[in-house]
C-alpha cells in the first residue's frame, strides 16, 4: 500500500498557527499556556498538549537582508521510528500506510521514546503520566478525512496524498523555487533517516530552519536495543543455570567425599 | 537433602558483619529484587503475567520507584552509620593481590563441589572482593541511571540517552553477580558459615579461622590483642 | 489499498468537495490498526460563518444531540470543505472556534464550557464594587425605565420651528460582529427613540 | 471590497499596503498563493513592520507611519512621466478628461477656498467647468492645462523618488522595485489589485490615503476588472453589514445621508441629497421605502419627522461621543459587543468618559474590560501618570451598569456580510450558554418593553416609539423570516406587508413600497432568502472561463454583483479587457458573462453614456479629482504627532482635522519614538473574544512591543525584558520583543526609531495586558474622524 503524508511548503506558509489549534481541535487537547518570551513561537518546543508547533526563526544577511522562517515542526512519522524501536511496551506501531501511531493504553510514561527520537518528539503528557504525540491524524485518514492540520491550512502550504506524487510535485516545486530567489531550496525527508513520512519544501539549507541537517538515531539506542537487550540478558539464565549444576554437583560430591563439611566459600 | 549449615550456638562465634551492614544487604536484597522483578516486565517481552502480580504495569513501576528510593536510602544509612566500615571494607577490596587471583582462578572447581586448597585469605576472599567491587558499582549506576531517567528533564539528553543501556548493562551484571552470590551464600554447600554472618552477625570462630585466615588473625588473633 | 490519481486529488482538496463533508473517496477500514472510530463519523455537521474577520469563511460545527444546553455539546470544529472562500480552511482563531463555548481543562484534559463565558444577567449598583445576579425580567424592565427617564427629560421635539426630534443623551456603540438581522432592529430602535450618537467599530 | 475574496486568484500583482492580509485575513493568501502559482502574480507588501505578510511577499518595502500619500504620490508620479497609465481606460472611464474651474488653485499643501479659522475648505472653489446646459466640459485630449489629468500632473510632480524615498524612509532600491513591478499592471490585459486596512484609514489623512490608492488603480485601469479593484480588507465579520445598516451617526441604512436640521422636511432632505445624475437619482424611493419600513402606518411626510435630525455638521463620531461623555454630556450608553477602554483611542479618556455616565448597558459574551471598568483591576496602572482621572476606587462611581449575557455566533442564526459584500447565513450550532440570549432577542424584548412604557402617549414626541412598526411577534422569539422579509422590501398593501419584491430596482416613492436597506433588496424576492444558498459551482458564461464568481452561493449586495464597477472589465466599445477573465461583455444586444452588470443591461456602448462605467458617481466615470475636506487631490501631510517637518510643505499637519486635544499633541524632545499599534493572527480586535479562549491565549500570551535590536541597545532593553511605553496620554507595560525585523528607519538624512505595540489586550481574560490604546490619541480623519492609532510619538524605558 501506498504511503500517505503530509507535504509542507514553507514558502506557502504563513505561519497562522492554525494547524496548531486545529490538532488540538481534533486531538481534544487542552491549552498549555506559558508566559511570551520574545518570541511570537511561544512554545519552545512541542508539549504533552501540543502535538505540534510553529517555528519562528529570523535570519539576517547582508545581502538578502532579513527572512523570518516559518517551520511546522511535529512527528516525522520515520519509516523506522526509534520511538518504536525503544518503547518496552510496544506502544507504537506503524500504520499500513506509513503514520507511527503511539497506544496510550499501552504506555507507561517511561519517556524512553523522548529520548531515543532524533527530533525530540514524543512528550510527557503529566496529568496522565504518559507520553503523547502526533499520530498524523491516523483516526481521520482511515474515515478518508485529512489529518486535520492540513485540512485546515489556509494557505495550501500542508498538502496531504501518496508520498511519491507528493515528492515528485516537491521536487518540480523545488527546482521552481530554486530559480526564483531561493536557491538553497531544498527538500527535507526524502532521504533522512531512510525517507520520512513527512516531507518538507524547504526554502533555505535545513539548519536555518533547526531541522538537523543529518538527523540520526542517537548511537546508543541501537547498542543499547541491537546489542544489550537481546544478548547481555543470557548472563541472567547462565548464572541460575551454573547455580543450578553447582546446587546438584557439588551435593553429588559431598556424598562422595563426605569429608567436605567444613569447606566452601561463599 | 540439607540446604542450609546448621546454626550453631555451641561453638565460639565472633562478629563477621555488623548492624548496619545487615540491614543494608538485607534492605538491598529486598529492594533489589522488587526492582528486578518488576523492572524486568519492561526488559522482557511478554510478561503480562509478571505485570499482573504487581497490579499492572502502572503499580509495577510505582514499586520500581519505591523500590529505587528505599534503595537510595539504604546506602545513604550505610555511609552515614557505618562510614568507617566502609572505609574498612574499600581498604579490604583494594588490597586484591596474588590469593584472589589464585582463588579465584581455583573457585570454579570449588564451585562444582570437588576439593580445592586455596590460598589464605582476607576478610573477603577473591570472590567476594569481585562481588563488592562489581555489585556495589552496578547498584550505584542503577541508582544513577535510574534517577535520571526517572527526572530525564533534569538532565542533557546526552546523558539520558547513555541512562538508559547503563541500567540494563548495570542490571544485568548486577542480576548475574546476586544470582551467583545468592546461590553461593545460602545453598552453596561451602557457603556454610557465611549466610549466618550475615544473617546473625556472627560466625564459627573455627570456621573464620579456616576461611579467612588473614582477616581472623588481624580482627581477634593475636595481633590485634597487642 | 491503491490511492488512485483522481483520489490523490480529492485527497489534498484539488477538487471541490462535495456536500458529504466526510466522504474523501478512499477506503483505510481495511487498514488492521485499532483506532478510535471518529468522533463525527455520522453527524451531521451545522454551516457557521466564522465571526471574527471580514473574510466570511465557512465553519461546520459538529455536536453531540441530546445534551443538555450547559453541558459540552460540541464534537469538533471544521473549515466548510464546500465553502468557496475558504474551502475546508481555518485559520487559528476560526479552527479555535470550539473555545468559545467549550475548552479543555488543562488539569484533567476534561471537556467542559468556556467558565468565563457569562450566564446570568448582572447589575452594579452605583458605587458598588460587585456584579448581582438579576433575572432577564428585573433587567429589561428596568433598562427600559431609564432609557424612558432620560429620553423624557432630554429630548429635543422642536428647535427653532423644525421638528427634530432629537436625543443626544444616550448613545448605542458597537455591533459589527451581530447578524444583519439583529443590527437592522438595533438601528431602528436607536432611531426610534431618537438617538444621534450612533457609532461603532467601523468608525475605530 | 470593490472586488471579492476568491478574486484574488485573478490578479497579477497584489499591492498590499496598511494591511498585514496574511496575518489578520490569513485566507487571502490562500487565493494570492494560488495567482502566484497559476500566473506567476506578485505579491509587493509596504508596511512598516516587517510582518508574516512581509515574510511571504516578493518585495518587502518599508515605510514610515503615516506617509502613504507620499509613497502612492511617487507611484502617480512614475506613472504619468512615464506614461504607463492605460490611456483608454483613462479617458472613456475617469475624469482625467474633466475641466477644472481656475478657482482650483493649489500652494503649499493648501489648496483654494483654505478657512484657517473654520480649518473647512470651501469645496466649491474646485467645481468643474459646465456647459450652459449643465454639461460637463471635456477635453478628450487630455491636453487642457486645467483638465484633470494635466492638473493631477502638476499636482504630483513633487513626489519625485528622491523626495519621497526622503519622506518615506524607504530605500530608493526598494522603492524602484516597487514602482517597476506594479506598474506593470498598466498594461490594458493586466490587473493589479491593492489590499488595504486599518494601516490605511486610521491615519489624520486616512481618507485621502484610499483615495492615493483609487486615482492610482483608475490611471492603471485596475478597477472593475477580475484580480483588480481597491480592496478594504474588512476586521470584523459584519463590519460591512453593521456599516450598510449605518450602525454610525452619519448615515441611515443604504448609505442614505441621516437627516440635520437643515432638513427640515422631506422635501428638502431629498432636493438637497438626491444628485441630478447617476443611479442615486432614485434615492427618494430608497429613502421613502426606508421610512415605509419603520413606520408602515404613517405618510412619509410625516414619519421623515419620527427620524431624528442631528445638529447642522456637529461630529457625533466615536471620538467625539467620548468627548462629550467625558464632558458629562451624556447620561446612558448602549455597548453592543464594543470594548472602547480597550479598543478605543486614549483609552485612559474614554475610561475616565464613562465613569460620567449614569447607567450603561453591556451586551456581551463575556465580562469585557469596558464591562467592568470600574472595578478595582480597572484602575490598575503601572505608573502613577493619571492625565484622564482614571484612577478612581469603585466607591466613587456612579454608573450603573447593566449586564447582559448574549450567546455566540453559533448559539444563534443570522446573516453576516463579509468584505466582499456577501451576505451568507450562519445556523444555529449549539444551544446558548447559561441564561445569554441573541442579541435579536434582547432588542426585541426590550424595545416591546420600551414600546408599552410609552402606550397611550399622546405626546408627539412619543410619536415615532408609539408608530413604530416592530411586528415581528411577541416577545422571547422574534420571528427572524420576517425581519429577512422586511429587509428584501415587500409592497405596501393598506399599512400592511404585500408581495416581496424583486429587488430595489422595483422600490417606489410613493409610499408603495417598504424596504429597510435598499441595497440589500433582493436577498429575500419571494420565499427564498438568498443568503442561504450553498450551490459552490463556478459556472461559467458560454465560451468564457469561470472566474470565480460563485453567483449561486449565498447573495451579495448589490443584486447579486460580485465585482464592482464591472462595466470597466471591458473596453469602450464592450469587449474584455482580457480574454481569460472576462467580467461581462457586450453581446450585441446585453451586457452578459460571469457577473451581474454593473450597468443598464440593455445599454449598448455605443448609446450615450453607454460608456459611462461608474453610475453611482453623479458625473458617471471615476473620479480621478474629488473633492474630500481636506482637497481634491491627496496632499502629504504628516501625522498629527511626527518626528520630522513635512518635506512637502510648511503645513504641520493636516489643516482640514479637528484638534480635539490640542495640549496632548506630543513632540519629539520628550517622545522621539513614532509608535503604532496593531493586530496579530491570533487575537481578534479588542481581544475580548480570543484572550477568553485558551487556545489563542497560549499562542499570543501576553501585550508586546517590537522594537529594532538598535533602539533595544540605546535603550538598554533585552528581549523579553519588561519595559514602560509612555506618551503624553498615559504609560503602559508591556513586554520587549527585540527582533531584526524592525530596523531604524532614515527620514531625510535623520535616524529615526519606531515600535509597534499589540493593541488586542486587558484585564481579563487568560491572557491578560495592558491596552496599547492608552497610548493613541484622539485626533482624527478630517472626514470620518477615524482615530490616528498608527502614528503617534512615545518614548520607552525598561520596566
Amino acid at each position: 500500500m501506498a504511503n500517505l503524508t503530509n507535504l509542507y511548503d514553507v514558502s506557502k506558509c504563513t505561519a497562522c498557527r492554525a494547524c496548531q489549534v486545529a490538532c488540538k481541535n481534533w486531538n481534544q487537547l487542552p491549552a498549555a499556556i506559558e508566559p511570551f518570551k520574545g518570541n511570537y513561537q511561544t512554545h519552545e518546543d512541542t508539549n504533552g498538549d501540543t502535538y505540534t508547533i510553529v517555528r519562528f526563526i529570523e535570519h539576517e544577511d547582508p545581502v538578502g537582508g532579513v527572512t523570518w522562517n516559518f517551520l511546522k515542526y511535529q512527528c516525522m512519522h520515520c519509516s523506522d521510528p526509534a520511538c518504536m524501536k525503544v518503547c518496552p511496551r510496544g506502544a507504537y506501531s506503524k500504520t499500513e500506510w506509513g503514520a507511527t501511531i503511539h497506544d496510550p493504553d499501552k504506555c507507561i510514561g517511561c519517556q524512553y521514546c523522548t529520548y531515543a527520537c532524533p527530533f525530540g518528539i514524543p512528550k510527557y503528557r503529566e496529568r496522565e503520566d504518559k507520553v503523547a504525540k502526533c499520530t498524523l491524524c491516523a483516526d481521520r485518514v482511515e474515515e478518508g478525512m485529512q489529518p486535520a492540520c492540513a485540512a485546515t491550512c489556509p494557505t495550501g502550504a500542508l498538502k496531504f496524498g501518496d508520498r511519491y506524487e507528493l515528492l515528485q510535485y516537491a521536487e518540480e516545486r523545488v527546482n521552481f523555487l530554486r530559480a526564483n530567489g531561493y536557491p538553497n531550496a531544498t527538500i527535507y525527508g526524502k532521504l533522512e533517516l531512510g525517507g520520512l513520512n513527512k516531507i518538507y519544501i524547504l526554502t533555505d539549507t535545513p539548519d536555518k530552519f533547526g531541522l538537523p541537517v543529518d538527523p540520526k538515531i542517537p548511537g546508543q539506542i541501537p547498542f543499547w536495543q541491537d546489542i544489550v537487550q537481546p544478548y547481555f540478558g543470557w548472563l541472567i539464565p547462565l548464572a541460575l543455570a551454573g547455580s543450578a549444576v553447582s546446587f546438584v554437583t557439588t551435593r553429588l560430591l559431598a556424598n562422595k567425599h563426605k569429608e567436605n563439611k567444613k569447606g566452601g566459600h561463599e | 537433602m540439607q540446604l542450609l549449615t546448621e546454626y550453631r550456638e555451641d561453638v565460639e562465634r565472633v562478629e563477621r558483619f555488623n548492624f548496619v551492614s545487615r540491614l543494608t544487604h538485607w534492605g538491598h536484597t529486598v529492594t533489589f529484587l522488587l526492582c528486578l522483578l518488576t523492572g524486568l516486565i519492561l526488559f522482557l517481552d511478554g510478561v503480562d503475567w509478571l505485570a499482573a502480580i504487581f497490579g499492572g504495569y502502572n503499580s509495577a513501576g510505582l514499586i520500581h520507584r519505591i523500590s529505587a528510593v528505599f534503595m537510595t536510602l539504604f546506602i545513604i544509612i550505610f555511609i552515614i552509620f557505618d562510614f568507617k566500615g566502609i572505609k574498612a571494607w574499600i581498604k579490604d577490596i583494594l588490597s586484591f593481590g596474588k590469593n584472589d587471583i589464585i582463588f579465584i582462578l581455583k573457585f570454579p572447581l570449588e564451585f562444582l563441589g570437588f576439593e580445592v586448597k586455596m590460598p589464605p585469605q582476607t576478610r573477603f576472599n577473591g570472590g567476594e572482593k569481585g562481588n563488592s567491587i562489581l555489585t556495589p558499582t552496578c547498584v550505584i549506576l542503577l541508582v544513577l541511571s535510574g534517577y535520571i531517567m526517572w527526572f530525564p528533564a533534569a538532565f542533557p539528553p546526552g546523558l539520558v540517552r547513555v541512562a538508559y543501556p547503563v541500567h540494563d548493562i548495570a542490571m544485568i551484571l548486577s542480576t548475574f553477580m546476586v544470582c551467583m552470590h545468592g546461590y553461593l551464600g545460602s545453598f552453596h554447600p561451602g557457603s556454610g558459615e557465611s549466610f549466618w554472618g550475615m544473617w546473625k552477625g556472627t560466625v564459627r570462630a573455627d570456621w573464620a579461622k579456616h576461611h579467612h585466615p588473614i582477616w581472623y588473625e588481624e580482627t581477634y588473633g593475636e595481633k590485634k590483642a597487642e | 489499498m491503491k490511492v488512485t490519481r483522481r483520489q490523490f486529488l480529492k485527497v489534498t482538496g484539488v477538487t471541490a468537495a462535495t456536500l458529504a463533508v466526510t466522504d474523501l473517496g478512499f477506503d483505510l477500514t481495511a487498514t488492521a490498526k485499532k483506532l478510535k472510530s471518529v468522533r463525527i463519523k455520522n453527524i451531521k455537521p451545522v454551516p457557521t460563518i466564522c465571526p471574527y474577520c471580514g473574510a466570511g469563511c465557512g465553519l461546520v460545527v459538529y455536536t453531540k444531540k441530546d445534551v443538555p444546553a450547559n453541558e459540552p455539546q460540541i464534537l469538533s470544529v471544521h473549515g466548510d470543505p464546500d465553502h468557496p472562500i475558504n474551502r475546508g480552511a481555518a485559520c487559528s482563531k476560526g479552527a479555535a472556534l470550539m473555545n468559545i463555548r467549550e475548552i479543555y481543562d488543562p488539569k484533567t484534559g476534561k471537556q467542559q464550557i468556556n467558565p468565563k463565558r457569562a450566564k446570568k444577567p448582572l447589575y452594579r449598583a452605583p458605587y458598588s464594587d460587585k456584579w448581582e445576579e438579576k433575572d432577564w425580567d428585573w433587567m429589561l424592565d428596568t433598562i427600559a425605565q431609564r432609557v424612558k427617564e432620560t429620553r423624557d427629560k432630554y429630548i429635543i421635539h422642536k428647535e427653532n420651528g423644525v421638528i427634530v426630534n432629537r436625543l443626544d443623551k444616550i448613545a448605542s456603540l458597537g455591533g459589527a460582529a451581530l447578524d444583519n438581522e439583529e443590527v437592522n432592529l438595533i438601528v431602528k430602535m436607536n432611531r426610534a427613540l431618537g438617538m444621534t450618537y450612533v457609532e461603532h467599530q467601523a468608525r475605530i | 471590497m470593490t472586488n471579492h475574496w476568491n478574486d484574488l486568484k485573478n490578479t497579477d500583482c497584489c499591492l498590499i499596503i496598511g494591511s498585514n492580509a496574511a496575518e489578520n485575513h490569513p485566507i487571502s493568501f490562500k487565493w494570492l498563493t494560488e495567482a502566484r502559482e497559476k500566473r506567476g502574480a506578485k505579491i509587493i507588501h509596504v508596511d512598516p513592520r516587517f510582518t508574516r505578510t512581509s515574510a511571504r511577499s516578493d518585495i518587502y518595502a518599508p515605510i514610515r507611519p503615516g506617509t502613504d500619500i507620499a509613497f502612492i504620490g511617487g507611484m502617480i508620479n512614475y506613472i504619468l512621466e512615464n506614461k504607463l497609465y492605460h490611456e483608454e481606460y483613462v479617458r472613456e472611464y475617469t475624469n482625467a478628461t474633466f475641466i477644472v474651474k481656475d478657482t482650483y488653485d493649489f500652494n503649499d499643501g493648501l489648496f483654494s477656498g483654505y478657512d484657517p479659522v473654520q480649518r473647512k475648505y470651501d469645496k466649491n472653489q474646485w467645481a468643474y467647468e459646465m456647459t450652459e446646459d449643465g454639461q460637463y466640459v471635456k477635453d478628450m485630449t487630455m491636453q487642457h492645462p486645467r483638465c484633470v489629468l494635466q492638473l493631477l500632473k502638476k499636482h504630483f510632480s513633487r513626489y519625485d523618488i528622491k523626495t519621497v524615498c526622503k519622506i518615506t524612509g524607504t530605500p530608493e532600491n526598494k522603492y524602484l522595485e516597487v514602482l517597476k513591478t506594479y506598474c506593470t499592471t498598466g498594461a490594458p490585459d493586466k490587473a493589479g489589485t491593492i489590499m488595504y486596512a486599518m494601516g490605511t484609514t486610521q491615519h489624520t489623512v486616512g481618507t485621502q490615503n484610499v483615495r492615493s490608492y483609487a486615482i492610482l488603480q483608475l490611471l492603471l485601469g485596475n478597477m472593475g476588472k477580475p484580480g483588480g479593484g481597491v480592496n478594504a480588507l474588512r476586521g470584523e465579520s459584519n463590519v460591512q453589514g453593521s456599516t450598510d445598516w449605518a450602525l454610525l451617526y452619519h448615515i441611515l441604512p443604504g448609505y442614505l445621508a441621516s437627516p440635520q436640521a437643515k432638513h427640515k422636511d422631506l422635501k428638502t432632505y431629498l432636493e438637497m441629497e438626491t444628485p441630478k445624475t447617476g443611479y442615486w437619482k432614485n434615492k427618494p424611493k430608497f429613502m421613502v421605502s426606508f421610512l415605509k419600513s419603520y413606520w408602515m402606518q404613517d405618510d412619509p411626510e410625516k414619519s421623515y419627522h419620527y427620524l431624528p435630525k442631528r445638529e447642522n455638521n456637529k461630529n457625533y463620531s466615536h471620538i467625539a461621543m467620548f468627548e462629550a461623555m467625558y464632558k458629562n454630556e451624556i447620561e446612558g450608553l448602549f455597548i453592543w459587543g464594543s470594548n472602547p477602554i480597550v479598543g478605543g483611542p486614549n483609552a485612559n479618556k474614554e475610561q475616565a468618559a464613562l465613569a460620567k455616565l449614569k447607567w450603561m448597558v453591556a451586551i456581551d459574551l463575556w465580562q469585557t474590560e469596558t464591562s467592568e471598568f470600574w472595578t478595582y483591576k480597572a484602575a490598575d496602572r503601572p505608573t502613577d501618570k493619571d492625565e484622564y482621572g482614571t484612577n478612581l476606587t469603585p466607591d466613587k462611581i456612579q454608573t450603573e451598569v447593566f449586564f447582559l449575557p448574549a450567546c455566540a455566533s453559533f448559539e444563534k442564526e443570522g446573516s453576516v456580510s463579509n468584505s466582499g459584500r456577501w451576505m451568507q447565513y450562519r445556523w444555529k450550532a449549539a444551544d446558548p450558554v447559561g441564561e445569554s440570549r441573541a442579541d435579536l432577542e434582547i432588542v426585541h424584548d426590550l424595545m416591546l418593553r420600551i414600546k408599552k412604557l410609552y402606550q397611550g402617549s399622546t405626546k408627539p414626541q412619543d410619536e415615532p416609539i408609539t408608530h413604530l412598526t416592530w411586528d415581528y411577534g411577541p416577545e422571547g422569539h422574534p420571528d427572524i423570516d420576517k425581519i429577512a422579509r422586511e429587509i428584501n422590501g415587500f409592497t405596501v398593501i393598506n399599512g400592511k406587508p404585500g408581495k416581496q419584491i424583486a429587488n430595489f430596482t422595483k422600490l417606489a416613492d410613493d409610499g408603495s413600497t417598504a424596504c429597510s436597506n435598499w441595497i440589500y433588496s433582493g436577498c429575500y424576492p419571494d420565499n427564498e432568502y438568498l443568503a442561504k444558498r450553498r450551490d459552490n459551482r463556478d459556472i461559467a458564461y458560454p465560451g468564457t472561463k469561470p472566474i470565480g464568481s460563485y453567483s449561486n452561493w449565498a447573495w451579495c449586495w448589490p443584486v447579486n454583483r460580485r465585482i464592482l464597477y464591472n462595466r470597466c472589465s471591458a473596453t469602450p466599445d464592450g469587449r474584455p479587457w482580457d480574454k481569460e477573465r472576462v467580467s461581462i461583455f457586450w453581446d450585441g444586444s446585453a451586457w452578459v458573462g460571469n457577473d451581474v452588470p454593473d450597468f443598464a443591461k440593455n445599454k449598448n456602448p455605443n448609446e450615450p453614456g453607454g460608456k459611462n462605467a461608474f453610475i453611482m458617481r453623479p458625473e458617471e466615470v471615476g473620479c480621478i479629482f474629488s473633492a474630500c475636506a481636506e482637497g481634491p487631490f491627496p496632499e502629504h501631510y504628516e501625522p498629527w504627532e511626527s518626528p520630522v517637518k513635512n518635506l512637502l510643505n510648511s503645513q504641520p499637519f493636516n489643516p482640514a482635522i479637528v484638534e480635539w486635544e490640542p495640549k496632548k499633541r506630543g513632540t519629539t524632545d520628550k517622545y522621539p519614538i513614532i509608535g503604532t499599534t496593531y493586530r496579530v493572527s491570533e487575537h481578534w480586535q479588542s481581544g475580548v473574544m480570543t484572550r477568553m479562549q485558551p487556545w489563542l491565549a497560549e499562542l499570543v500570551p501576553d501585550v508586546f512591543v517590537e522594537m529594532s535590536e538598535e533602539l533595544a541597545k540605546e535603550k538598554g532593553i533585552r528581549n523579553g525584558d519588561k519595559v514602560i511605553i509612555m506618551t503624553t496620554r498615559g504609560d503602559i507595560k508591556a513586554v520587549a520583543c527585540v527582533t531584526k525585523r524592525f530596523k531604524p528607519l532614515n527620514v531625510a538624512g535623520k535616524k529615526i526609531h519606531h515600535i509597534g505595540v499589540l493593541w488586542h489586550f486587558g484585564f481579563n481574560g487568560y491572557a491578560t495586558g495592558d491596552p496599547a490604546n492608552r497610548l493613541t490619541p484622539h485626533v482624527g480623519d478630517a472626514n470620518t474622524t477615524i482615530p490616528e492609532y498608527k502614528a503617534w510619538l512615545c518614548n520607552i524605558r525598561r520596566a
